[in-house]
């Protein structure tokens, strides 16, 4: 189904960038510890002095957050001490950022608490900070405008989830994020996907993206006349399409149901009654377990709503089941799903007889403590509500199947209120210029540039780039090591890994490629280098000149005479025993030019 | 800009920046930059080409506890205020943090507290506990004095900061006393999400209706909100900057502890009196001094000067330097008190063992025990405030208010 | 009683108390006290009713340490003896302890340490640490860096009471150093079987012969002799009076462990260079203020007369009494340096968050950071004796020695 | 066998006193915790210069110490800080003892380090001070000098040991012991028992001997011509005779055997040489497993020993392989004990001609690893020199089966050095004055004035004494409710402490008796309020006087007739329906009184 005609569509893409943590002094990686504590958060008035509807939803929830320490989280990850002042790399980086896309930069940068109390951010609140506003991204003919460049912490990745219990680990708590949002002037799937990846391009550009699958997430802002939906957690690009069809399909059906809902009369206020006795002699394993676990069972009529809840493309059922979700009540039941869940349509009609359902009247019906009867009711309510009211409105997640579902009603304004342990940042002019100098070209060009400059190929280019390798290589490469230095980056370092099965710390890398640099040790040296430290020998004893220089013709042809190599066997068996001398460093050409003057002298 | 234009808090302006068209509320200005909340939450701070103040606000001051002052039914439970943290709340136009009143906020938080207890909410102050006075100690103790007549027990909101020296003064202070007097205080101000104050408040009420007879402290075990311990004020401290276990029982278990809604009281500890005998004088003429190499001669007479009586952070088992004893010696034939603590903390003083010690001794230095350096010198306050020279040195030898060890176990330690 | 009759030391005297005749061992004269060692080991002390001395003695006095000043083979290393519990020997006259210079009898302990290390003892001098003056901070860098020349390593015994301050001194001292330099004390004194001055100096001994380039304190790391913590100098303190794990890493995991016969060294921490560069100027006008409740301005005030530098250890967040803020602004503009550190130890000072820091900062107050009092106060002597008036604030907030956390994991406090 | 004529036998007896630690505030009993820490000790030179040998002996072990943490331990026990000052309690008990035989004290006295590295002291030395010297004990007809009267700490309990750990308690470390120590002046067992008897008395009388199987042991100090041989930890005073005896006979069969070594021309030095290799075959599981675990087997020549091994009562084999057993070698094997240990008469005869026996000749084995070679061999030479001497003496311990063993050489007087953390202690004029008053009298003096004074038996007095409850009985008894009072210590605690299976603190105990002697409560009111303790009430709770108050007849009456109890069911059944009613305490003879006018009425 492609999308309406009155569709528009924004997005905020969200970037991690590799230059440490935003507030505090640890790593962007580290290894999860076997330590962790437990909290609890309450929600709290904003700068306004109300609270905000989606903080009071998620206290509703009254859960426990438990955090796994990581090696790279602190005192300030976990919320026990004030964050120190902003990472300076990480804000350069955003406004270099800002000045790709021509978005005007605040003099005075404020860091903001943006109030959240799922847990996935220790102090329950996320900071960011406003850093430029306006501009815009142009990609294939398409024009967007940016709204806002933010620079946010990234919250913490949630590891398990139990009733009352939600797990967190820390150590993506805190990694910077550059967070860029556009005005909704997109009209298609297609031109989002141009404007999201131009974003994504610039960013590699400039270098500091983090490597990892949920580098770039993106938020699809979309609507079609029925509010504005936020949908999160868009990891692939390539789903956006997908995922905006499905919603486009589920508000149209949704709308359709309104219709008739109303045309029929509305819906009227909710009345729960028990209707336990009912289930006495029920097989349903669902219900039996209920009533030994001590919950009952209520049921309401739903006026007017049979058909539309689970009929067709109709699915008010799980609206409602899904808002219910959100304050730990499971399994709502309702008239069209019966038989199910065990219940037999016999079941379904001495409860609808008990209500008194008319023809259209559908109804639900809760195995719940009686606890929580109220919540679930006020709960239900306030969804169909919002469903009648055409105002379609809320944030929704993004789901595996490309679905959605619904998380939370759209967070307001009130949420913000100011990060008082960080003062207002002046942007000094240095800053600036530094940043300015970085702005980060657009991918093709920057491509050309590097190719060019470092003599190596277009593709060699591209990979450095979106294998986040371009820093690196620009911080050792020059014009007349170009070549040797991708090819280093691009294949020997990850054959290494693969090796090895582990991973060096490039400034290791880099001191071994800067020694060989000095020396005018070439390729086969720097290999030579790094297959040591790779197999475990300190730096001291692998930086040796004895090792690493390279071999001459000459000298390889003494070493071929004096070991007594035959030079008949086949070149690998060769440069084996070449190598095994420790001598230097063998240049396979050489001794395939050696080979064939001997072949030839024997062809002779 | 006229005075008259100026937009105050609250009103809704329309400005342009850079060209660009916005709109927001005004917050504050600070050196010709306007601090503007945005529609979408962010605050902005820019100097506008032109502004417009398109609605008069209504200026968001803070809420300075409106409500209720007695609420709920239930155990009679006072609470004083004092200001601190655990009542702090965001200057939103400095974007400082200063303390408020509004301890309700706290407390409706915990429908049952409302069933359990009728808190009534004194307020005293609002100042930050760096800047109380031990004059402060003596109001604050005359009016914990006045509420433990018609409550169960006493809750003192207070500044972290300074929260053991007041929990000492009022432990001397107190000879009897009819109910707990629990000071609490929160690392983690109240205006986040995950503050501490809401656990400690509602343990620290727990604890004020025990058989607990003593002045302590309520505040984090750990770094989980799990458990709160209950920790003799005399032998409480600061021990961490801004973790919220920052308090420590130092050198014995935490007299009691909450967890899982449940409160229990173990060791040693006073049971309430039906009497409130308090001892409200204080010498204030006493001086806390931090030895260490480089400590000249004149700086501690310096410190002497004037004092009736000085309390010593010396080294290891409260050694100083044995070039002061002649200068101290003097003055402690003149009258004057001299005491020593040890700066490591844990541990005891102990001047009998090393040659500096006997020296120290021989110069009519006393030594301290294990009390806390800190609890020494309010009690040197309280004790020349209150009793005769010639009581001084067995009283300061007295276990008075838990505050000496009378044995230190090998578990209770870093 | 004629002097020419009194006994001496060692002599074996016959004499009667209260009708009986005894024998024994004279040690000494205390007011008309006599104490004698009797034969079955007891020491007595009693008056006689008459004595004669039936043997004379040969004066039991102390050994002096006459054991070689070099022995064993294998790796050099210096140990500078200062004094110190670790070298500590019993008066038997007078029944006091103190330094004596024998540290054969610890290194003989260990035969294979003559097998693996060349020791040499360098004799600096024999005080109680106590009574060390920055002075000697210098003179025993110097001889530190000249032993340094021709050893691995170099190993300091020392009183553990100032150890950390010397530790830090020393670590500010050396820019550059070529070999580990390891301080050494004990708790229990060398006189008993129990002393842990034997594992603490054999790991220290190992200590010294590894990568390590700064200034560590080598001391047990829990009650048992089972695991030595190598604590680098400048997060290093002492934190319990009298137990053997008194010395704690402050913030952060100890740099090495010896344990089962095995050294390891983890985390961060400078490689020995190739050169000694030592900075020994030291500026001594410089003060350490403990401020508490009661602290009156005129008190602060005579604190910073004359000084060219104060170290405040303030609460909390390094907070202090506002009302010194004038005061302490009017002589930062005169030019003395005002750092503020933390009396919690743990933790680190931040004056961004509250209205009392903030208005610290404007008073011209240098937040420190997490570096701890002494520390703090050390360095503040380094840098005013070593660099420009303009360099001080940058490089007290920079880390030159270790002495800042860049990082607190939660794991590492109380 | 009797005692030789030139016998002297002298006592050390120790006392534990119950009235905390000696050196800090931990109370008597404590539990063992989950928690312990370890040690080494290393020899350090004694006052005078030079190492006792004694230590050394010790120090040559090499072994570590573990030691478990009691309740009633802390820094002091741990050896973490420094002693308190002494406990006034236990000096004045030391005084008070010493006014009961006489002793002169000592106007100053001096805290001594008396070291031990056995591990037994965590300080590696006991604290001890000489209190009083001379004095004289009587006992029916014996007389025995006191040679000192000192008050020392008692050491760790051994809970565990192993080859190179040995396991500590720390409970009874630092309790307060008073040691007498006699001249020896007791010729016979009997006399040696006499004179312990008085002493334990004395101290019964004083009243603050602690509870417990080991409150009083006792050293012997035993000669017969060779030598004081001092046997440690003889509890029982019964097995001293046996103890005596087994020692004199072993004396006489060792002096006996150095008589026939002699005369055959004495020992050479040994000289082990290695015989592993006749054992090549060997089928002795001993010899297999000890060549597998890498060690070797020695053997030298033991020169005119033959018979004198393992023959009759001979035993200098035993004196042998108890000294190897103190460095930790175990299973010396003799050429007299062969054929064993799965070792054959062949192998015997095969070392015995290697070693080239003569006819009286013997040997000594040792399967060891080869480091421990030169320890073993001056070992077993030490041993079998200070045996030829004809220098018996030696420090033994006393063991179960009242035989003794080997366990070090007597402790010289350079073990002592003072104890420099607790300075010289006055004796004050009141502490001597008190400890007069409380000069113990002869236990049957004692008796009757108790018996006299409180109106209570002898046998009740006796058992007050003996149980150690008389300080108990006195603090709060008077001459009117002696009775009652002696009733409840003797019967009605031991009861309750076996029906609840659990002790009360005599603190509590003691408040419950003190408020009903206030309020003139009887004996029956004492045991409603203490079985309520027991039972778990509050003290606040249990001691309430409508509770307690005693029930006269006529309230009594009432209570039956409101009740409408039967009285002619059982006097047991009554009173239990009537305790039920908890309107107060009900005295049986009251209600037997009722049963009887009732049974009368009755039978009129």
């Amino acid at each position: 189904m492609p999308l309406p005609g009155n569709t528009m569509i924004g997005l905020e893409v969200h970037m991690q960038i590799d230059v440490g943590k935003l507030f505090c002094n640890c790593k962007s990686e580290g290894e999860l510890l076997d330590a962790s504590f437990t909290r609890r958060l309450h929600s709290t008035s904003g700068e306004i002095g109300s609270k905000d509807i989606s903080t009071n939803y998620e206290e509703s929830r009254d859960r426990l957050f438990k955090y796994i320490i990581s090696g790279n989280s602190c005192l300030i990850e976990a919320d026990e001490e004030p964050p120190k002042r902003i990472n300076p790399g990480a804000l350069k980086a955003a406004l270099s950022m800002s000045l790709a896309f021509g978005s005007s930069i605040l003099e005075r940068v404020s860091v903001m608490r943006k109030v959240v109390i799922d847990g996935s951010n220790t102090g329950g609140f996320q900071r960011t900070s406003l850093v430029a506003i306006g501009g815009e991204i142009n990609s294939g003919g398409v024009t967007a405008g940016i709204t806002s460049i933010c620079l946010e912490e990234d919250s913490c990745k949630k590891v398990d989830e139990r009733e009352n219990l939600v797990t967190y680990s820390l150590d993506r708590l805190g990694l910077p994020l550059i967070e860029i949002s556009t005005a909704p002037d997109m009209k298609s799937a297609d031109e989002a996907i141009a404007i999201a990846k131009e974003i994504g391009n610039r960013m590699m550009v400039l270098g500091l993206l983090r490597k990892g699958a949920d580098s770039i997430r993106q938020d699809v802002n979309f609507s079609m006349g029925y509010g504005r939906v936020e949908i999160k957690g868009v990891s692939k690009l390539s789903s956006i399409k997908e995922i905006l069809e499905a919603e486009a399909k589920r508000q149209e059906w949704l709308a359709k149901a309104v219709k008739i809902v109303k045309e029929r009369g509305g819906y009227e206020e909710l009345k729960f009654t028990e209707v336990s006795s009912l289930f006495r002699d029920s097989n349903s394993k669902m219900v039996i377990k209920g009533i030994e676990e001590g919950r009952r069972i209520f049921a309401s009529k739903l006026p007017n709503f049979r058909g539309v809840m689970k009929t067709e493309g109709f699915r008010v059922g799980r609206e409602i089941a899904d808002a219910l979700k959100q304050i730990n009540i499971k399994g709502v039941i309702h008239y069209e799903e019966l038989p199910a869940y065990g219940l037999t349509l016999a079941e379904r009609d001495m409860v609808a007889a008990q209500l008194e359902l008319k023809e259209n009247d559908s109804f639900l019906m809760l195995i719940i403590n009686s606890d929580s009867a109220n919540m679930a009711k006020s709960t239900i309510e306030g969804r169909i509500e919002k469903i009648l009211s055409l105002d379609f409105s809320e944030t929704r997640a993004a789901l595996v199947d490309n679905s959605t579902r619904y998380m939370r009603p759209l967070s307001g304004s009130s949420r913000m209120y100011p990060e008082t342990d960080i003062p207002v940042i002046t942007i000094s002019s240095p800053l600036l210029e530094s940043a300015t100098e970085e702005t980060p070209q657009p991918l093709s060009e920057f491509t050309a540039d590097i190719s060019k400059k470092y003599g190596i190929s277009g593709q060699d280019a591209e990979t450095l780039i979106s294998e986040r390798n371009i820093k690196k290589f620009t911080g050792i490469a020059n014009d007349k090591n170009g070549k040797i230095i991708s090819r280093i980056i691009n294949q020997t370092i990850p054959e290494l890994n693969k090796k090895y099965q582990r991973e060096i710390e490039w400034e290791n890398i880099k001191e071994v490629l800067e020694f060989c640099n000095e020396n005018s040790l070439g390729r086969y040296s720097m290999e030579k280098a790094l297959g040591l430290i790779y197999s475990g020998s300190r730096k001291e004893d692998a930086l040796n000149l004895k090792l690493l220089r390279p071999l001459t013709e000459g000298q390889i042809k003494i070493l071929i005479e004096r070991h007594e190599i035959n030079l008949h066997s086949n070149i690998a068996d060769i440069m084996k025993k070449l190598n095994a001398l420790d001598e230097g460093v063998v240049d396979p050409l050489l001794v395939a030019g050696l080979l064939n003057t001997e072949k030839n002298k024997g062809s002779n | 800009m006229p005075e008259s234009n100026k937009p105050e808090n609250g009103d809704i302006i329309k400005f342009t920046w850079k060209g660009k068209e916005m709109e927001g509320t005004f917050i504050s200005i600070d050196s010709d930059f306007f601090n503007v909340k945005l529609e979408n939450g962010y605050n902005i701070s820019i100097k506008p080409q032109s502004f417009e103040i398109i609605k008069k606000g209504v200026s968001f001051a803070v809420n300075e506890g409106k409500g209720a002052k007695v609420s709920g039914k239930g155990k009679p439970i006072s609470l004083i205020t004092t200001g601190g943290t655990i009542v702090s709340k965001v200057d939103y136009r400095t974007g400082a943090v200063f303390p408020s009143l509004d301890i309700e906020e706290l407390t409706s938080r915990f429908r049952y507290m409302e069933q359990n207890y009728r808190l009534k909410r004194v307020d005293f102050s609002n100042i930050l506990s760096e800047n109380i006075e031990p004059g402060q100690w003596v109001e604050i103790a005359k009016k914990t004095e006045h509420e433990l007549r018609n409550s169960e027990g006493v809750v003192i909101s207070h500044g972290t900061d300074t929260m053991s020296y007041t929990a000492s003064a009022l432990a001397f202070m107190f000879e009897k006393q009819m109910g707990p007097v629990i000071l609490v205080g929160s690392q983690r101000s109240s205006d986040r999400p995950s503050s501490d104050s809401y656990l400690n408040l509602e343990a620290a009420v727990g604890f004020a209706t025990s058989e607990f007879g003593e002045v302590g402290i309520s505040m984090h075990h750990n770094s989980s909100d799990e458990r709160i311990d209950l920790i003799r004020g005399t032998r409480s401290r600061k021990m961490h900057s801004t973790r919220r276990d920052a308090f420590k029982s130092i050198g014995e278990h935490p007299v009691g502890a909450f967890q899982d809604g449940l409160f229990s009281l173990s060791g040693k500890y006073r049971r309430k009196c039906r009497e409130n005998v308090l001892k409200t004088k204080l010498e204030k003429e006493v001086s806390l001094v931090y030895f260490h190499p480089g400590l000249e001669v004149e700086d501690l007479e310096k410190s002497m000067d004037g004092k009736k009586g000085m309390v010593i952070m010396g080294t290891g088992l409260g050694h100083i330097n044995t070039k002061y004893l002649q200068s101290i010696s003097e003055r402690v034939k003149g009258g004057m008190k001299a005491v020593a603590t040890t700066q490591c903390i844990y541990g005891s003083t102990n001047l009998d063992i090393y040659s500096t010690g006997r020296e120290m001794e021989k110069a009519g230095i006393i030594s301290a025990g294990n009390i806390l350096p800190e609890t020494a010198y309010v009690k040197m306050m309280h004790l020349l405030g209150n009793y005769s020279e010639e009581e001084f040195e067995v009283l300061m030898k007295t276990n008075m208010r838990g505050e000496i060890l009378e044995r230190e176990e090998l578990g209770v330690y870093l």
